[in-house]
């Protein structure tokens, strides 16, 4: 399956790209989606923890499953207000 | 009203548009881009970025909260994105309540709600040509 | 700013008189007067009277002990007078600080501190054709 | 000596009037000039407790002594706001 990913700040400019695809087996997960993301840009690591994934909107945990088509956003700590 | 823009906030027109009869209270804060970094660094300019339609969901989450713990409100807030100079207006809040207590309650409580979890990125730029992404403390 | 007017009140000059360079957060109070009066009658409009040197002395006073109490702010307070229909602003509290914690206490502050004890009084007028002298509670 | 009398709200309604002048002895008092306006208008007695009397612009006690030319305000409970 594949699914798109959007990133932001940090994470966009470590990443290079603020809209990209991810290429996944079936069955996969975000933790997945995620280690498939560090592979690409391994500097990403450290950020693991303190980054949140959101899937078509909705925050969600590195166990949810994932189905072609999906949207993942990579969010780092808010800086807003 | 809930959005995010990129062009300049009209502070007014977001006061406006939570004022009704009934609603005795308004009150309205207005955050602007400071001079001076949190770790007082000599700021030249910032950029905002957002997840716009998450963030304004979670705006909307944010007034549905705040109407649940306080009853009756009318709430707008409006973020802005993109860049932005020293001076200028960076998010607006406007709440109003049938009475003032609960409407300054709750417009505090909804820019600190913004701050913690709003998917809303700033950039600071430096006068002395660094930059830096800056976290809200959680 | 600090002022009694028997005109309508321009709330976005209020606000403006304000901001400042290194004032992060300003918080605006509106209170508007309430087509319900505290006791539930219906209010057909209000007259406010004042004593105004002594008005515009008192919204001094309680700015400078703002000040004392929470350091640097620019505070403006502006009291219509006059007959006021339900819906008109009746009050403006402006509070611009170096960051917004100050700015919501300091604002919710000085309207507490003005309703307590500035020289202003109000007579509402009601639907049914009886008007009242309604004090606030101490 | 003489004084004038500012009435505000309540006290203006009962007195009848919102600026009026007061002949008093020398040495009066607040508390005196405040027996002056309650013989003029009886009606004002309840409200003894409530009102604050302003000298000149700045609230006094019953104590304060007056001087000819003297401005005082009789301020009911506030209602501002």
């Amino acid at each position: 399956m594949t699914v798109r990913v959007l990133a932001f700040a940090r994470v966009r400019e470590i990443l290079g790209s603020n809209d990209s695809t991810l290429t996944l087996n079936d069955g996969a997960r975000v933790s997945d989606a995620w280690a498939a993301v560090v592979e690409r840009a391994p500097a990403l690591a450290p950020l693991a923890r303190s980054t949140r994934v959101a899937r078509n909107g909705e925050i969600v945990s590195g166990e949810e499953p994932l189905q072609d088509g999906d949207e993942l956003a990579l969010l780092p700590p808010s800086g807003g207000g | 009203m809930f959005a995010v823009t990129e062009t300049p906030i009209d502070a007014h027109r977001v006061e406006a548009s939570v004022l009704a009869p009934g609603y005795g209270g308004v009150v309205t804060f207005l955050g602007f881009v400071r001079e001076r970094s949190d770790d007082d660094r000599a700021v030249d300019g910032l950029a905002y970025e957002a997840h716009e339609s998450m963030a304004v969901a979670e705006f909307e989450k944010i007034a549905a909260a705040l109407r649940e713990r306080y009853g009756d409100l009318r709430v707008a807030i409006v973020h802005r994105t993109g860049s932005l100079n020293v001076g200028e207006v960076a998010v607006v809040v406007a709440v109003a309540a049938p009475h003032r207590r609960v409407a300054f309650a709750a417009c505090a409580e909804a820019i600190d709600e913004l701050k913690k979890g709003a998917p809303i990125w700033k950039k600071e730029r430096y006068l002395d040509g660094t930059d830096d992404w800056r976290e809200n403390a959680p």
